[in-house]
């Protein structure tokens, strides 16, 4: 019965193609493959905007919108109306088309990405055999949609900000990718429903995901937080810090595609919370071996509310990075540790299982983590403030 | 299906596409856009040959083109980044300006 | 097997423990260090005794006397090398010699030491050489004992150097070490070839041993180049060692310098114990020593004991000549010692294990007495070792006068009531009866006449006349080994010594005097324990052949000694300190000569010492200029290849290149026409050559 | 000839013409990830799985970015007065056309030799994993050194002059 | 069976060590030298691991590791350990904390001079596990790395000539012998020492260097002769045998005396180690060619370096030369051991003997060589660098434990019985004596000798009138003493009990001695 209600959706699907003639059957089974994931994931993202709107309300002290539905659950309703019905301004000098394929390129790319992620059992849309890669491949895109939204704009706010989100973004990348390589060792595969699958089983109640291991917990972290450089979000969003340069590279936008942009971004964040699930974290799969009963897209959603919860808290908790200290944090930090980490998880396959391993590999982490913060640390002497007050 | 010459015919093209550009564009960064073309035209080739080959499953094509894009991306970081170099030093990209190596 | 074989080990390691714990100990826990070394040695003892009292109910019993403990230590190739220790009539003798004299020696120390400050060392190192000295007695595997018999050594080398700040001492300790050390180097190679000869080193171990007649008959057919058998070499090899502990000629030279350390130490060690180890070995590896080659008959000797009785003679008589030369009590003493231990190898050598043993131990006893009344006198004059600065102690320090004429007579063999005359007479008797020469036994016989003069000599200055010690000249420096003495008492006067040193002083003199009769010719109880035989109580021995008349000329010669003594010393008492000798006034460069030991120490110097000393330099030098000078100038070499490398390089080779690069450049010029500075330019000249290359290539193709 | 093919060659040959022709360099720029988006999607169809994607990677996520970024940095644009030197010009379009002429000819009359097409063939990332692990281990080695030493140059070549000597 | 790559872990552990100490190191100078010592502490641990569960009866190589490594020339990452390589390892695993103990309180760049100790344990554990020529070699010339840093740059103020005379010297040695060892593999195709081994006993080494190299001016048994000799020189040196010990004087007395310690007990083994692993098996031949000139060079090793010792006035050069001399019995052994016997049951039993004798004595010398240099060391310490033997005198009445306890370790140095020295010394006479009757006889005289310069250095420093300058000189504190007690203790245990340790090397000694029967 368990297994029954796991695959609801996959039967379900199957059972309307049988009502379809075989010369369409290819085309519908898209259709009915791509359509609850273009309704499932906007879903989602109107839910985060509320709850990162009240969740952060709580974090600063104040109750966040409450005025609109039961709590202000209605908000982002409100909010898409708004933006539907407000009037598209486009700059006179900007580059109209360029202006105008930015959005539309960015939400593209972020909505492609979800092709290669198991949502759940048997459900996923194309098991691509370099899905990872693909899946970095086509995130690559964001980046020049970025910049054509920054540059199209003829502002210089705008184009700083494209600037300075894409030295960010190629800057964590190679982290991203390098984190998740270790992985990709691990299972032997680039596929991401065989990553998942490597990951499946228990030992005892234990699952055995990747993340349990020394590498894996280093990759995740590694991965958590170029994710979060890559989405642009607190504490890296020195490319949109307010206070600074406005929006960033969509301040010229408006309206529906400004909307876009918050779509497109916040697709890109949970797109990438998926990876890092899929890999690290187990895809699917349920936490604790007695848990199976529990469909396996429930898992998969509640992993990814932790995380998006996990995103907000960070939002809400720790201040803005200078450019420099990204950029060293970035090059100095995470791209040596990451490679020392690949080096770790080749140690850990060399060497036979066993309590050895897990302390020479978390002995090769932890101190290269060490020496490598003590090196980004070299020169600058951290002291306590005084502050003095008038008198 | 389509024949390998298309295929080829395509990847002269745009062998010649990039040539051309490389010839006459004055910009450092067109040119240098131009010689990545190129070697595209020849990655298609490769993949082309490997595709309509005798022995695909030996991957020749295939490594190559990896390793073509490999060389491709380190070239592209080199030139742009002495493109930036130079334009530091003579506050331009234009190609017919830097000719101070004229003999 | 009994309890006891198998326990025998406790004797040398009770002290071990005290000298372990003690060398723990604070330096302020005098009393524990004395009480565990007394204490230990106490135990010891009583075992010794017991096992004494084995041996001798093994005799009762008829059972063989002979028993042996092995076990293994190592193992190396496929073979294990094992140690054990022996009990038998002669360990069992020995035993209770040991633990007896130095049990009294211990407490006697107690008094002697008692202000010094590093008391709990000295006991320290006191119950360690007890311990190694047992060890070498027990032993029964010449591995073990020469073990035992080096730490003997170490042990002596500390005590002699014990009062280190005395430069005097530090350097006698050093030469004692040294000296013996030379000895022991042929011993250690004696061991190594015996080993490789027979496969072991066990002296008994049920007809496997090295002792034993499979092995020795073996050694006897092994020729080596130089002649002799292999029997020989190792018996004279071990011997060398024996000549270096006991002091024997030439390698005495220690023995009289090691009076440096305090005077329990001279009576304990180089008086009754260590360096009669020596004898002792000889005694122990006495198969190995007699063995000789089954042709001959009974009576002929080894060639190794010839040697043992050679040198035993020339000891014996060149130690006498030069203790009459002496002053201080403890250098005559010293001497006398080098002389007796002469004695008792002359002994081993002509007359067996029995006779040789029977003179250690009775030497042992009177000689540790008279050490030890000779420390009574020092520390009774405060630290004053010059005879000449004595005098009239005879009533000053009766006990002490009463105990040390005891000893003296019995060093001196006074005939029939002190055990230096059995033990020494049945020396002589054999050294007459010997077959190969009658010299060793006019030398002992003229030793035995030096013995009584030397020693009525000492007697006369110590104890007769007035006491010329309060007229010590300014100069004259109190010795620093117990500078706190005089400070103590209040006064300078001699006085007598405490309970804790007499006593043990009482103790000695009656064994002294007594022990002899356990060996006399008629009832030779001692000789038959050693030797196994039936005893057999025959006055007829008396008489018997050479026996009577040897008696009677060795007492005639004693009592001749003891007279000229008292005609040269004692007829007129000894007025001042500063009088010339009265033998010396006969023949002063004589004197004089005697009194250096005929400068033997200064012969080793000039000689020996010197030639280390240069050696040492040349090895310095060689290793300064020659090995290292050879490399400098290899290297020096190489350093030139390289400069000539250079000097051709810029002149000739370079100048050729020059021209080459001239015209390359000027080549260039030209071609440099070619280049516009235009990169599309090139590329355009590159496009072009493409084409070209192409066009060929089909063309070629096609044709 | 297919559709999807001549409909993938025309947009490759569109972007990269308009990439090589265009005046505003940004639009070249985007024309250019147009035109290799095109190529990696022909990689995929001739069964590239691997080598497409890594194309989209590389040229689409990197190259065209950089070369963005280096426009943008230079602020450059084609200079506005042509400075006379058009015969410059026609001659290169002259070699290019040449070469063209010369590779098709050479295409167009060498064909016939090859094209079997097979079946589909294999080429999951495992095997090109583990072909570079064995038999072109040398290769990806010194690829790595190269890539290594580029990412060392290009930052010493970008770095200020005046840090670089400090 | 993939077991436990027990050998690897050891050598890494230094090396991870140094690395940390590194890191950590900065400015805490006390956490450097702890963490330090506890690296070498925990190689300590490990190899007594692998002692205990060493199989004292096994045949050939232990906890053996076997990787293809450079598979185009035939080079394997091969270790692995018998008696002897297990003997050194425990060895190093003493020496290392000794010399870090009387290296406590340099101040000068502290964490490197300590890392760079922990690199010199590393190479140390690599060449003595090392299976395969070309790594030991590896580990052989990478020991001079930090050798050379360690001297030259903490050492006295001749230090940097004296560790380029150090440097070139060994440099110089180990190039000769990597040249001898190419020629055999060119002819061989191999670098395996246990291969390598095989062929020379069947005969077939040197005929196939000769048949690969044949030079025509150059009979082959000179070929082989020049070929054997390169491969000597390289370890002659390292011992080092008489005309090439120049060096090591000057570099032990320049050297801090934590490096002495390194080099007198750890490194001088890497030479004996080599004469034995490397020598033995595969030169067996060419040694009894020339093998009385090379009695004669052992014996004027241990008769020369001993009167040169006596002339020297600098503690640390005598005991450097005392190390040369002990070191000459253990050439002395290794070279009668290579004795034609013609199978002679007894000889053999005797070469048995020597061959133990000349495990036990590395070992012995390892460990009281250290001792002694640590006392030089605690000695200048408290002197403020002084150690010439004139400075002193007396000091025994100011300083008696540390006088006693360097005593025990002189006089354990000069062969005391009961202490440790003995036994190797008895050994080896034991099996050179019947072997090489009059080279055994004249090396004795260098035992005397020592034993003369040691008592007099005794003397000299610690006897006599205390020097009025010294009377203030601490004595050992509480945590010297602790630190030495598990030291002389071992002097102690190995002089009383050697059966723990010939237990685990008899097996490899009589292994080693079998191999040379064929000869």
């Amino acid at each position: 019965m368990p297994e029954m209600i796991d695959q609801i959706f996959v039967l379900l699907k199957h059972w309307l193609l049988a009502y379809v003639p075989a010369a369409l059957q290819p085309i519908v089974s898209a259709v009915l493959s791509v359509v609850p994931v273009l309704v499932a994931f906007p879903l989602l993202f109107a839910i985060t905007t509320v709850l990162e709107r009240k969740g952060l309300g709580r974090m600063q002290n104040r109750y966040g919108p409450n005025r609109v539905g039961p709590f202000g659950i209605l908000q982002p309703m409100a909010d898409g109306i708004k933006s539907l019905t407000k009037e598209d301004i486009i700059p006179r000098t900007a580059d109209q088309v360029v202006h105008f394929l930015a959005p539309v390129m960015l939400v593209i790319a972020s909505f492609v990405v979800y092709s290669v992620l198991p949502i759940g059992k048997n459900m996923v849309l194309a098991n691509l055999n370099a899905g990872v890669l693909f899946f970095f491949a086509v995130g690559s895109m964001v980046e020049l949609s970025v910049f054509m939204a920054g540059w199209s704009s003829r502002s210089k706010y705008s184009l700083l900000g494209a600037m300075r989100a894409i030295a960010q973004m190629i800057s964590y990348e190679m982290p991203l990718v390098l984190a998740s390589v270790v992985v990709i060792m691990a299972a032997g595969s680039l596929s991401t429903v065989a990553i998942v699958n490597m990951q499946a089983g228990y030992t005892g109640i234990w699952p055995r995901w990747y993340v349990f291991t020394p590498w894996g917990l280093t990759g995740f972290v590694i991965f958590m937080i170029a994710a979060t450089a890559e989405s642009n979000r607190c504490p890296f969003d020195m490319p949109e810090g307010e206070s600074e340069i406005i929006a960033g590279y969509y301040i010229e936008y408006s309206g529906f595609k400004f909307a876009l942009f918050f779509l497109g971004e916040y697709l890109g964040m949970f797109a990438t919370s998926a990876m890092a699930i899929t890999l690290f974290l187990g895809g699917w799969a349920a936490p604790f071996s007695f848990l199976t009963w529990i469909p396996s897209y429930v898992w998969f959603f509640v992993k990814l509310l932790i995380i998006i919860m996990a995103f907000i808290w960070v939002r809400g908790t720790l201040p803005r990075l200078r450019m420099d200290q990204l950029m060293n944090f970035a090059w100095k930090f995470m791209l040596p540790l990451s490679i020392i980490n690949i080096v770790g998880a080749g140690v850990w396959h060399l060497i036979p299982a066993g309590f050895t391993r897990w302390l020479i590999d978390s002995l090769l982490v932890i101190v290269s983590c060490v020496l490598l913060s003590r090196g980004i640390r070299r020169g600058k002497s951290f002291h306590v403030r005084t502050y003095r007050f008038a008198s | 299906m389509t024949p390998m010459s298309g295929y080829l015919l395509l990847s002269a093209l745009l062998f010649s596409i990039g040539l051309a550009g490389a010839l006459t564009r004055r910009n450092a960064i067109l040119v240098l856009i131009g010689i990545e073309l190129m070697l595209n035209a020849a990655n298609l080739n490769f993949i082309a040959f490997w595709r309509y080959g005798p022995h695909p499953e030996a991957l020749t094509g295939i490594m190559f083109a990896i390793f073509s894009i490999s060389v491709a991306a380190a070239e592209a970081a080199v030139g742009l980044s002495i493109i930036l170099a130079v334009y530091r030093h003579s506050k331009t990209t234009d190609l017919d300006q830097m000719n101070s190596m004229k003999g | 097997m009994n309890w006891i074989v198998r326990n025998l080990w406790l004797v040398p390691v009770l002290p071990l423990l005290a000298a372990g714990i003690s060398a723990l100990a604070k330096r302020k826990s005098r009393a524990m260090a004395a009480s565990l070394a007394i204490g230990s040695m106490a135990i010891s003892f009583l075992l010794s005794v017991w096992a004494f009292a084995h041996v001798l109910l093994l005799r009762s019993n008829g059972q063989a006397t002979q028993q042996v403990f092995n076990f293994r230590w190592f193992q190396f190739g496929n073979e294990w090398l094992s140690l054990g220790w022996i009990l038998n009539p002669l360990t069992a003798v020995m035993l209770v010699m040991v633990t007896f004299v130095g049990m009294l020696i211990f407490i006697y120390s107690v008094g002697y030491m008692e202000h010094d400050d590093n008391f709990t060392r000295f006991f320290c190192f006191l119950a360690l050489f007890a311990s190694a000295m047992l060890g070498v007695v027990i032993a029964n595997n010449l591995l073990l004992l020469f073990m035992c018999w080096e730490i003997v050594g170490l042990t002596s080398y500390l005590l002699i150097g014990f009062w280190y700040e005395k430069p005097s001492a530090a350097a006698a300790s050093k030469k004692a070490f040294i000296t013996t050390r030379i000895g022991d180097l042929p011993f250690f190679l004696g061991i190594v070839w015996l080993y490789a000869q027979s496969g072991t080193l066990l002296f008994y171990n049920n007809g496997a041993g090295c002792l034993e007649s499979t092995s020795i008959n073996h050694l006897l057919t092994q020729p080596t180049p130089l002649g002799f058998c292999s029997a020989t070499g190792i018996a004279l090899l071990v011997f060398c060692g024996a000549i270096g502990k006991s002091g024997q000629f030439p390698l005495h030279v220690w023995l009289p310098d090691a009076m440096e350390g305090p005077t329990p130490v001279s009576a304990l060690i180089h008086a009754a114990t260590m360096v009669a180890a020596g004898v002792f070995l000889v005694a122990r590896v006495y198969p190995l020593m007699s063995a000789h080659s089954g042709i001959a008959t009974e009576l002929t000797t080894s060639t190794a004991l010839q040697a043992v009785t050679w040198i035993g003679a020339i000891t014996a008589l060149f130690g006498a000549v030069i203790a009459v030369a002496q002053f201080d009590i403890k250098r005559i003493l010293a001497y006398s010692t080098v002389s007796q231990l002469g004695y008792m190898m002359m002994g081993l050598g002509v007359g067996g294990v029995a006779v040789g043993m029977f003179h250690l131990i009775t030497h042992a006893f009177f000689k540790s007495l008279l050490f030890l009344g000779a420390g009574s006198v020092i520390h009774g004059c405060s630290g004053e070792q010059d005879i000449r600065r004595m005098g009239g102690l005879r009533k000053l320090m009766p006990f002490t006068f009463a105990t040390y004429t005891v000893g003296m007579l019995a060093l001196c063999g006074f005939p029939f009531f002190f055990s230096g005359f059995w033990s020494k007479d049945e020396i002589l008797h054999a050294a007459h009866s010997w077959n190969i020469s009658q010299a060793p036994y006019y030398m002992g016989a003229f030793a035995a006449l030096l013995t009584a003069f030397y020693m009525s000599r000492q007697m006369f200055y110590i104890f007769g006349g007035k006491s010329r010690l309060t007229e010590s000249s300014e100069g004259h420096s109190h010795s620093p080994v117990s500078p706190d003495h005089s400070s103590h008492h209040g006064s300078n006067s001699p006085h007598e010594s405490p309970k804790v040193m007499t006593v043990p002083l009482m103790l000695l003199a009656p064994v002294a005097l007594l022990l002899g009769f356990f060996g006399t010719p008629a009832w030779p109880w001692f000789q038959s324990f050693l030797d196994a035989t039936q005893l057999a109580v025959d006055f007829g021995a008396l008489s018997e052949g050479s026996m009577l008349p040897v008696m009677l000329s060795s007492s005639v010669i004693v009592l001749l000694g003891l007279g000229i003594g008292w005609w040269i010393y004692g007829r007129r008492p000894i007025k001042s300190a500063e009088a010339p000798d009265n033998l010396g006034k006969l023949s002063p460069p004589l004197f004089t000569f005697l009194g250096h030991a005929f400068y033997v120490d200064a012969l080793y110097g000039a000689t020996v010492i010197n030639l280390n000393t240069q050696l040492s330099k040349i090895s310095d030098w060689l290793d300064r200029w020659i090995w290292n000078g050879a490399v400098k100038t290899v290297t020096n070499i190489v350093l030139g290849l390289a400069h000539l490398d250079n000097f051709l390089d810029t002149h000739v080779v370079n100048s050729g290149f020059d021209e080459g690069c001239q015209s390359v450049s000027r080549s260039g010029q030209i071609l440099s026409l070619l280049q516009a500075g235009r990169i599309q330019g090139y590329l355009k000249i590159v496009a072009g050559a493409g084409i070209a290359f192409t066009l060929l290539l089909l063309w070629k193709a096609k044709i | 000839m297919t559709i999807t093919f001549l409909l993938l060659a025309a947009t490759t040959i569109t972007g990269t013409a308009a990439a090589m022709s265009l005046k505003n360099l940004v639009h070249c720029v985007l024309a250019l990830t147009l035109g290799l988006v095109s190529l990696a999607a022909l990689y995929l169809q001739l069964g590239a799985q691997f080598v497409g994607f890594t194309q989209i990677l590389v040229y689409v996520g990197a190259v065209a970015i950089l070369a963005a970024f280096a426009i943008m940095m230079t602020r450059s644009a084609e200079p506005a007065v042509l400075t006379g030197s058009s015969s410059f010009r026609v001659s290169g379009a002259l070699i290019a056309l040449v070469v063209f002429a010369v590779l098709g000819w050479a295409v167009w009359s060498g064909t016939g030799a090859l094209a079997v097409l097979g079946p589909e063939p294999e080429a999951p990332v495992n095997e090109i994993g583990v072909a570079l692990m064995h038999r072109f281990v040398l290769p990806l080695e010194i690829i790595g050194l190269l890539l290594t030493a580029a990412l060392i140059g290009a930052g010493i070549l970008a770095m200020d002059e005046t840090r670089r000597t400090k | 069976m993939i077991t436990f790559p027990w050998i690897t872990t050891l050598t890494a552990v230094p090396l991870f060590g140094a690395l940390t100490v590194l890191a950590l190191g900065g400015r805490n100078k006390v956490l450097a030298r702890w963490t330090a010592l506890l690296f070498s502490l925990i190689s300590l641990v490990l190899t007594l691991i692998l002692w205990h569960s060493f199989s004292t009866v096994a045949d050939g190589y232990q906890f053996q590791e076997l990787h293809r490594w450079i598979p185009s020339l035939n080079v394997d990452y091969r270790v692995g350990i018998d008696g002897l390589g297990l003997l050194m390892l425990l060895l190093s695993c003493i020496v290392v904390p000794i010399g870090m103990l009387a290296s406590w309180h340099i101040e000068k760049r502290v964490p490197l001079y300590f890392s760079l100790m922990l690199v010199l344990q590393s190479c140390l554990f690599g060449t003595f596990t090392a299976l395969n020529f070309f790594h030991w070699f590896i580990f052989w010339e990478l020991s001079l790395v930090p050798a050379f840093f360690l001297i030259k740059l903490w050492g006295g103020p001749n230090s940097a000539k004296a560790a380029m005379q150090f440097l070139i010297y060994t440099m110089v040695g180990s190039v000769a012998m990597l040249m001898s060892f190419l020629a055999i593999y060119l002819a061989t195709k191999t670098f395996d020492l246990t291969e390598l081994g095989q062929l020379a006993q069947n005969d077939k080494l040197m005929p196939a260097v000769i048949g690969e190299l044949g030079w025509h001016l150059f009979t082959p048994h000179h070929t082989a002769m020049v070929i054997f000799l390169g491969a000597f020189l390289g370890f002659a040196v390292k011992v080092p045998l008489l005309p090439f010990h120049t060096w090591l004087p000057s570099a032990y007395s320049e050297a801090p005396s934590g490096t002495t310690i390194l080099l007198t007990g750890a490194m001088s083994k890497m030479g004996l180690y080599g004469f034995l692993r490397i020598l033995l098996p595969l030169f067996g031949a060419q040694m009894q060619q020339i093998l009385t000139p090379l009695l004669w060079l052992a014996v004027a090793t241990v008769i020369f370096s001993a009167y040169a010792a006596l002339a020297q006035t600098d503690l640390k050069r005598i005991f450097a030369y005392s190390s040369i001399n002990h070191l000459g019995y253990c050439l002395l052994g290794i070279f009668a051991v290579v004795k034609i016997t013609g199978g002679d049951a007894t000889l053999t039993a005797q070469k048995y003997a020597a061959m133990n004798g000349v495990f036990l004595q590395m070992f012995n010398h390892g460990l009281t060589a250290a001792t002694l240099f640590w006392f030089v060391a605690m000695l200048e310490q408290r002197t403020g660098g002084l150690r010439g033997l004139n400075d002193f005198g007396g000091l025994r009445k100011v300083i008696p434990v540390f006088t006693g306890l360097m005593g025990i370790t002189i006089f354990s140095s000069l062969g005391l019985p009961g202490l440790n020295g003995f036994i190797g010394e008895f050994l080896i006479f034991e099996g050179t004596f019947p072997l090489v009757t009059w080279a055994a006889a004249l090396s004795v005289l260098g035992l005397m000798i020592t034993a003369i310069f040691f008592l007099g250095t005794l003397q000299r420093v610690f006897y006599g009138p205390l020097e009025e300058n010294w009377a203030h000189l601490p004595d050992l504190t509480l945590s010297e003493r602790l630190a030495l007690i598990p030291t002389i203790g071992l002097m102690f245990t190995l002089g009383l009990y050697p059966q723990f340790i010939l237990g685990v090397i008899n097996h490899t000694a009589i292994q080693m001695a079998l191999q040379l029967r064929n000869f």
